[in-house]
C-alpha cells in the first residue's frame, strides 16, 4: 500500500537526530575555524557522541545489539546528521552501512571475536578497501559493449602455515583514516575473498588523499605489505559487502542542501534591501522556491531509492520501474541540490564566499557530491543501459 | 565590420599572455592553496607587472600612464584572467578608479593623486560603498525609503571632514594607498542627494583596516573591513561637489567610464578563465585516457568540450563589441548583459572543465578546482538578481525612448 | 508505514487502463489526421467506451456507483490515459474528479435526481464554471501582501418564487463543450453558491475557446442569460468543489512525457546510424538517461501531491513537509517533462516536426501544460510565499 | 577593431527591414495558420521579395545578382526572420546554392543556370541530400561502416546518367526549379569516395516531387520527398567530378561558402527570430497589466526579460563576429559553434517570450506560439547531437595543430 507517512520509530530516530545536531554538533560544525576549508577533518568528540547515541550501529541488525535500520531511516538520520556536518554524517553513514554487511557476514567465531569490540568502543569505525589503483569503474567508452576483458585483482592473500600473508594497495577507502577494522579485497588461489585486517595490524599502512578532498568524512589509500593475518580472518564466501547498498551519501548530498536553504530562508526574512526584507522581493522568493522544489525532488528519488533498496519486491512486482533508482537518485540529487546550494549562497551576497561563514562550505560540500567519483556523466551511461534494455552478464559485471 | 586588433592592441595583447604564461600561471595554484588570507598576496608580481605597465594601463598619457583604449583594456583583462582571475582583476582595479580620477577629480587632485600613482609599483587603489547592512541599496536605492543605503558619516569640521562608520567587504582594502570613499553628508536626503564622495589616503588619521576576509575564490585579490573613527579628511579631497557622489548620474556625462567600466570588467576577466578552462580541458580529453583511449573519444566529453567553447566564443564576441561600444561611448545596456551572461557563462565553462577534469589527480585536478571557486564569485558581483534587474530597468527605459 | 508498493486495485487499474489505451485509444490517436494540430477534439467514441469500461465514475465513492478511487489511483489512470491520448484523459479526469466532488455534496434528493442519469449516460460529463472573465487569480505584483481588495462574483442567481433566475459568465471552464451537468458559481443574497444546471438549460450558452488551444480536452466559455433554474438545484451550502484537489491534470502531463519518451526509447534502439542503432551512441544514451531521471522525478512529485491529497495527516504529522505539494509538483513537472519531451522528438530528427507524426503533438501537448495557465512563474510565488511562511488569511483566500 | 556597418550593409538592412514590416509581417501568422501544408505559401511575397534583390542577394554581379558579403547576408536573413523565419529561410535557401554554384560548377553550367535562376523571379534552388535511413550518416559518415549514408544510385548510359531512389525532408522541394542532387555513383567506396552531385531541373523526366510534409514550424518553408525513377540527367550536369560530390572536404578549397554558410545562414535567421522575441515580450511586458499595474513592474518578468535580451546580444555579437570570418575566409570552429548557439538561444528566448505572453489572447499570444513552433526546428537542423560533434571534432583537429 502506497504511504509516505513514516513510522513512529523514524519519527523518533529523525527527532533525535535532529536534537543532537543542534545541541552537539552546530556547535563544533558552524565554528569558524571548521568552516574554513583548511580544516575538513571529522571531530572526534563528535563522532564519539553520536556513537553513544547509536548512530554508529544504526544499521546494524537488532540481533546483533544495532538499531537495525533500514535504508530508509539510515537515509533519513543521515539527512540530519549532514544538515549539521557533512564529515560526522558520512564518517557515520560508512560504518553504519558496513557493520551491516560485515557483522552479518561473518561466521559466529569471527562475530565473537570482533562484535564486542565494535559495539563497546565508540572509536570503532569501519573501512572497506576494495578498489585497486588502476581498476577504472567507469563505463566511459564502453558504453554499450561489453568491457573488452576481465582485470585480475592485483592484492593477494597466500596462505602460509596457519596465516594469511597479505599484500596489496586499495585507493578511495572510505574512513580510511579512522577505521579499526578493515576488510580488505585479494586474491586467492580459490578466488577473491574479504579478509579482515584490524588497526594496527603488521605492515599495514594508511595514507589520507591529497588536497582538494574529493570527499566527506575521511579517505585515503590503504597498504598491506607481507601482513600476516590469522587463517579465521577470512570472511565467509559470498559476503555481501556493502549494506544492502544503502545509498547513505545520497542523503549527505541532501542534508548539506537543506543546511543551505533553511539559511537562505532564515537570513532572506532578516535582511531587509530594498525597503523590505529581501524575502518578499519576487527575485528572491522565485530562487528559495526553485531551491525547495529541487530539494523536494530530491528527497523523493532519494527515498525511492532507500525504499528500492530495503523493498526488492517493489521492483519486481512493477510498483517501481525496473531502472537503477540508486544511480538516477544520485544523477539528479548532485544537479539539482548543487544549484540550490548555489542559489542560496547568492542570497547572502558577498556573505556567500568568505570562509568562516557557512554558505562557502556548503558550495564546496555540493560540489563535492557532484565531481567526485568522476560525475553524474558515467551514472548516466549506467541509467542508459537500463533504457536501452542492455543488461550486462555476470562475468561482464565481475570483469568490472 | 571589422574585428581584427590594431597592431598596438595585438602589442598588448602579446606582452599580457606572456606575463601571464611566464610570471602569473607559475604561482598562481600555490598562492591560491595558501592556508590564511595573508599567505595569498605577492607584492612581486604586482610590482613585474607595474614595470610592464599593466597597472597604469587606463592612465592617461600625459600623467605617465599608458592611456589605451577600452578594446586594449578588454583584451588585456582576459589574457592576465587566463593566468589567474584575482591577479587580473587586482590590475583592472587600479584602471577602473584611474578612470574615476580622471573623470571625476579636479586639476590639483590629478597632479596631487595621479602622479604618486604612476610613480609608485605598488600603489593600489580601491573605493568603498558597500556597508554592513547597506549592499544592493546603494545600488538600487528604493524609492519608499530615502534612509536606506550607506549609513558612513561625514561631518564639516572648518577645512576638514570627519568620518565616523564603517565600509564592508572593500577591494583591496588591505593593501590600497588611496581610496574613494562614498560617505553620507546629509543623513535626511536621500541616497543620490546625500552622499559625498571623498579621497582618503591609507595614512589618514583615523582610518584603519579591519578584518580582512578570507574568500573560498579569488583569493589573491584582498578584500577587508575599513573603519572610520574620527577620521579626518581635508575638504580638498572631496571629489566633485557635496551632496552629489554617484557619478553615475546622468550629469556625469560619459557613462562608459567609472563604473560602467565595472560590467567590461567582470565579463572581460570571466572571458579569460573560460579560455583557461577550455584550453586545459581539451588538453586533458586528448591526453587522460580511459578504457585504454583518450577521454575525447567519448561522445559525452565532445558534447560538453562543444559546450565550453560555444559559450566562451559567445562571451568573447560580446566582450569586444562593449570594449569598442564604450571606445565609442555608444550608450547601450550591453556591458550589462554582458556582465550577467559572464556569470552564466564562466560557471558553466568551468563547472564542466572540472566534470571533465573528474578524478583528475594533481595539477591538473586542483585547478580546474580553483576556477569553479574563482568563477563563484561572480554570483555577487556579477549575476545576482540586483545585478540583472538593474540591467532590466535600463532596457525599459530604452524601449520607452 | 513508508511503502511504494502499489494495491492491487491499483496494479489492476493500471494493467486494465493499459490494455484499453493499446486496443480502442491508441488507433485512433495515433491516426496521422488525429495527430495533426488541426484536430484536437477528443473522440467521442472512444470516450464512451472508457465510460463503459468505468473511468468516467472512478473517482466517484463506491456507495454511489463509482469505482471509490483515491487520488493517487486517479493519476495513475490519466497517466496511462494521457499515455495514450491526452484529450481523453483530461475530460475523464475532469469528469471523475467533479463526480467525486458533486455527488458527494449534493442533498439526498439532488442525488436522487442527478446521479442515476450520470451512471446510465456513458456521454454525460460533468462541468465547473467558477472563473469570471478579468478575475485574475494570478498572485503576481501582489506577491506577499494582501490582495488589495476582495472582488465580488459578478454571477447572480436571484430567487424568484420557485426558480432562481442566474445570469452570468465563467471562462476557462473545464468539458465545456462536452457536460450535461454544469456546476456554476454565482452571488446570491445570502453569499455564493453553486448551482447545477443541466445542458439544454434555457439560456445557456457554450462557446469553445480559440485557438491556439491552451488546454487539453474541451474548454470553453459559460454564459447564462436569465436561466431559470428550479429552486432544488443549489447546491447545499460548503460543497467542496473540487475532488480533495486531485492532481489530475499533472497526471496527464506525466501520459504525455511517458508516451515521448517510451517513443523515442523505441525508435533509438531501431534507428542505425553512424554503424549502430543510435541509442548505443552516448549522446542519444545520456539524453534518454536525463529524461528518464526527469520523468521519474516527475513522477514521484506527483504522485507525493497525490498522496498529500489522500491523507492530510501526513502532513499534520510532519511525515510530508508543509508546502503547496501539488504546486511543487506542477512547477517541477512542467519544465522537467517539456525538457524530456523536446529531447525525445529530437532523438527523431525531421520525423519529430512533421504533424502527421505523433513527436510534435506530444512537444505541443507538453507545452500546453507548461505554459497553459499563465506558466509556472505564478506557481512559483504560492511556493515562494509558503517558503516565507507568509500565510493568507482566509478572507484573503476568499477576495482570490 | 570595429562592428559599425558600412553603408551598403546599413542600407540593405534598411531594405529588408521594410521588407518585413510591411510585407512579410502582415501574412506570417495567417499563412502559419493555414489548415494544410498547401496553404502555408505564397508566391507574391516570393516576386516581392526578389524584385528587391532578396533571393539573388549572393549571387555575383557579373551574373545579375548583388554580390554582397556575408555580414550583409548575416544582416538580412535576421532582419527578414524578424518579419517570418520561414519566409526568411525561403530567401536565403536561395543564397545558400548560389554560393555552391558559383564555387563548384564550371562556367558552362553558370550560364545555363545562374542566368536562367536571375531572371525568374519565381525560380528556387533546393539540394537533396537526406534520405529515408541515411540522415546524420551523410553528415559524419560512419568509419567502420562504408555503405552507410545515401542510397540514391545514379549508373552511366552514355551521355546520361540514370537516378533511381528517393530523397526525404528536402526544403523547397515542391516549388523549386533546380536541384543539387547527391547520388552514389560507385556503390562500393565509402561516401566521401563514391558520390557525385548532379543538377537536377525539377521538369527532369524520370523526376517527381511524393509528399510534400506538413510541419509544425517554419511553415511557410515547403519540403517534401523527391522520386526518383530512372530519371535522367545529361552527363553535362555532373557538379565537379564524379564520385566527388563532397564540396566540404579540404580539397574543396573554400571552407567558408557552400553547406558552412548553413551554419551562419541558422544562427542569423534564428537571431531575427529572437529580436522579434524580446521586442513582443518588452512591448507585452509594458502593457498588458496584472493587479492594476503593468506586467514589468514584476521582478520575475523583469529577470525573462533580461535573459532574453542577454541571449540575444550575445548571440548577435557571435553571428555578427562570423559573417566577418566568413568575408575574411578565416577559418575557425565559430560558424559550427554559433549554429549550435542559436538552437539554445532561439528556443530560450521564444520559450521565455510565450511564457511572458501566459494567457495572451489573440494576436499576441498566437504570435508567441508560433514563434516557439518556428524554433523547435532548429532542434534538428542545429543544435541536435550530431552537430554539436561534428564542431567538437573541428575543435580537437584545431587543437591538434
Amino acid at each position: 500500500m502506497y504511504s509516505l507517512s513514516l513510522s513512529p520509530e523514524q519519527h523518533e530516530f529523525r527527532d533525535t537526530v535532529r536534537a543532537f545536531v543542534d545541541g552537539e554538533v552546530n556547535p563544533v560544525a558552524l565554528n569558524a575555524a571548521r568552516l574554513d576549508l583548511g580544516d575538513r577533518n571529522p571531530p572526534l568528540e563528535v563522532l564519539r557522541s553520536a556513537s553513544r547515541v547509536g548512530l554508529r550501529s544504526l544499521a546494524l541488525p537488532e540481533e546483533l545489539g544495532g538499531a537495525g535500520a533500514d535504508a530508509l531511516t539510515c537515509c533519513i538520520v543521515t539527512e540530519e546528521l549532514a544538515a549539521g556536518d557533512a564529515g560526522v554524517a558520512a564518517v557515520l553513514g560508512e560504518t553504519a552501512a558496513l557493520a551491516r554487511a560485515l557483522f552479518a557476514a561473518m561466521s559466529p567465531q569471527q562475530r565473537e571475536r570482533f562484535l564486542p569490540a565494535f559495539l563497546e568502543d565508540d572509536d570503532c569505525h569501519l573501512a572497506l578497501a576494495d578498489r585497486e589503483p588502476g581498476a577504472d569503474k567507469a563505463l566511459g567508452i564502453d558504453y554499450h559493449r561489453p568491457v573488452p576483458q576481465a582485470r585480475a585483482l592485483d592484492a593477494t592473500a597466500v596462505r602460509s602455515r596457519d596465516e594469511w600473508i597479505v599484500n596489496g594497495a586499495w585507493e578511495r577507502v572510505g574512513n580510511a583514516g579512522l577505521a579499526r577494522l578493515f576488510a580488505v579485497l585479494a586474491r586467492t588461489d580459490d578466488g577473491p575473498a574479504l579478509f579482515l585486517v584490524p588497526q594496527g595490524a603488521p605492515g599495514l599502512t594508511v595514507t589520507e588523499d591529497p588536497e582538494p578532498r574529493w570527499y566527506h568524512g575521511s579517505r585515503g589509500t590503504v597498504t598491506l605489505k607481507d601482513s600476516r593475518i590469522p587463517l579465521d580472518n577470512r570472511l565467509p564466501a559470498g559476503a555481501a559487502t556493502r549494506g544492502g547498498e544503502v545509498p547513505w551519501p545520497l542523503a549527505v548530498n541532501l542534508g548539506i542542501g537543506r543546511a543551505a536553504y533553511e539559511a537562505a530562508v532564515d537570513y532572506a526574512k532578516l535582511r531587509v534591501q530594498g525597503g523590505r526584507p529581501i524575502v518578499e522581493h519576487q527575485a528572491i522568493g522565485t530562487k528559495l522556491a526553485d531551491a525547495a522544489i529541487r530539494l523536494e525532488a530530491a528527497r523523493a528519488l532519494i527515498w525511492r531509492a532507500a525504499f528500492a533498496a530495503d523493498r526488492p519486491d517493489a521492483v519486481a512486482d512493477a510498483s517501481l520501474p525496473d531502472l537503477p533508482h540508486a544511480a538516477m537518485a544520485q544523477a539528479f540529487a548532485a544537479e539539482a541540490i548543487y544549484r540550490a546550494v548555489k542559489d542560496s549562497a547568492e542570497c547572502f551576497g558577498a556573505m556567500g564566499v568568505m570562509r568562516d561563514m557557512p554558505l562557502q562550505k556548503y558550495v564546496n560540500d555540493a560540489r563535492i557530491c557532484l565531481y567526485g567519483e568522476g560525475g553524474t556523466a558515467d551514472l548516466k551511461l549506467r541509467i542508459a543501459e537500463a533504457v536501452a534494455s542492455y543488461r550486462r552478464t555476470p562475468s561482464m559485471l565481475a570483469a568490472e | 565590420m571589422d574585428f581584427a586588433l590594431s597592431n598596438e592592441q595585438r602589442s598588448w595583447q602579446m606582452t599580457a599572455r606572456k606575463f601571464a604564461e611566464e610570471e602569473i600561471k607559475p604561482i598562481s595554484l600555490a598562492l591560491d592553496e595558501a592556508p590564511d588570507a595573508h599567505g595569498t598576496f605577492d607584492w612581486d608580481i604586482v610590482e613585474k607587472g607595474s614595470k610592464l605597465g599593466l597597472r597604469t594601463l587606463a592612465v592617461p598619457k600625459e600623467f605617465g600612464g599608458e592611456g589605451t583604449d577600452y578594446v586594449t583594456q578588454a583584451i588585456v583583462m582576459a589574457e592576465l584572467a587566463r593566468g589567474d582571475s584575482a591577479i587580473s582583476k587586482t590590475f583592472s582595479q587600479n584602471w577602473k578608479w584611474s578612470h574615476l580620477i580622471a573623470q571625476a577629480c579636479n586639476a590639483e587632485q590629478k597632479e596631487r593623486f595621479l602622479r604618486p600613482f604612476v610613480a609608485d609599483h605598488r600603489f593600489l587603489l580601491g573605493k568603498g560603498i558597500t556597508e554592513p547592512s547597506a549592499g544592493s541599496d546603494n545600488r538600487m536605492p528604493p524609492k519608499d525609503d530615502p534612509k536606506a543605503g550607506l549609513k558612513l558619516r561625514a561631518e564639516r569640521r572648518g577645512d576638514e571632514w570627519i568620518l565616523n562608520g564603517e565600509k564592508c567587504f572593500i577591494a583591496n582594502a588591505p593593501v590600497g594607498k588611496l581610496f574613494f570613499i562614498d560617505a553620507r553628508t546629509d543623513p535626511n536626503a536621500p541616497l543620490r542627494q546625500g552622499t559625498t564622495m571623498f579621497l582618503v589616503p591609507y595614512d589618514t588619521p583615523g582610518f584603519r583596516i579591519g578584518k580582512v576576509f578570507n574568500k573560498s575564490g579569488w583569493r589573491f585579490y584582498r578584500n577587508g573591513e575599513m573603519i572610520f573613527e574620527n577620521a579626518r579628511v581635508p575638504h580638498a579631497n572631496v571629489v566633485g561637489h557635496v551632496n552629489n557622489s554617484d557619478m553615475k548620474t546622468e550629469a556625469a556625462g560619459d557613462r562608459t567610464g567609472g563604473d560602467i567600466f565595472g560590467d567590461l570588467e567582470l565579463a572581460a576577466n570571466a572571458l579569460g578563465v573560460c579560455d583557461d578552462a577550455c584550453e586545459a580541458a581539451m588538453k586533458y580529453a586528448r591526453t587522460a585516457k580511459q578504457g585504454g583511449r583518450p577521454l575525447f573519444d567519448q561522445q559525452a566529453v565532445q558534447l560538453k568540450i562543444n559546450r565550453m567553447n560555444m559559450l566562451t566564443e559567445a562571451l568573447r564576441s560580446l566582450v569586444m563589441r562593449i570594449a569598442w561600444e564604450h571606445d565609442r561611448k555608444i550608450h547601450s545596456a550591453n556591458a550589462g548583459l554582458a556582465m550577467n551572461f559572464s556569470t552564466d557563462v564562466i560557471q558553466e565553462v568551468t563547472e564542466l572543465n572540472l566534470e571533465i577534469h573528474g578524478g583528475a589527480e594533481g595539477m591538473a585536478g586542483r585547478h580546474a578546482e580553483k576556477l569553479t571557486r574563482d568563477a563563484f564569485i561572480w554570483s555577487h558581483l556579477a549575476g545576482d538578481s540586483v545585478q540583472r534587474l538593474k540591467v532590466a530597468g535600463r532596457l525599459a527605459r530604452m524601449a520607452a525612448h
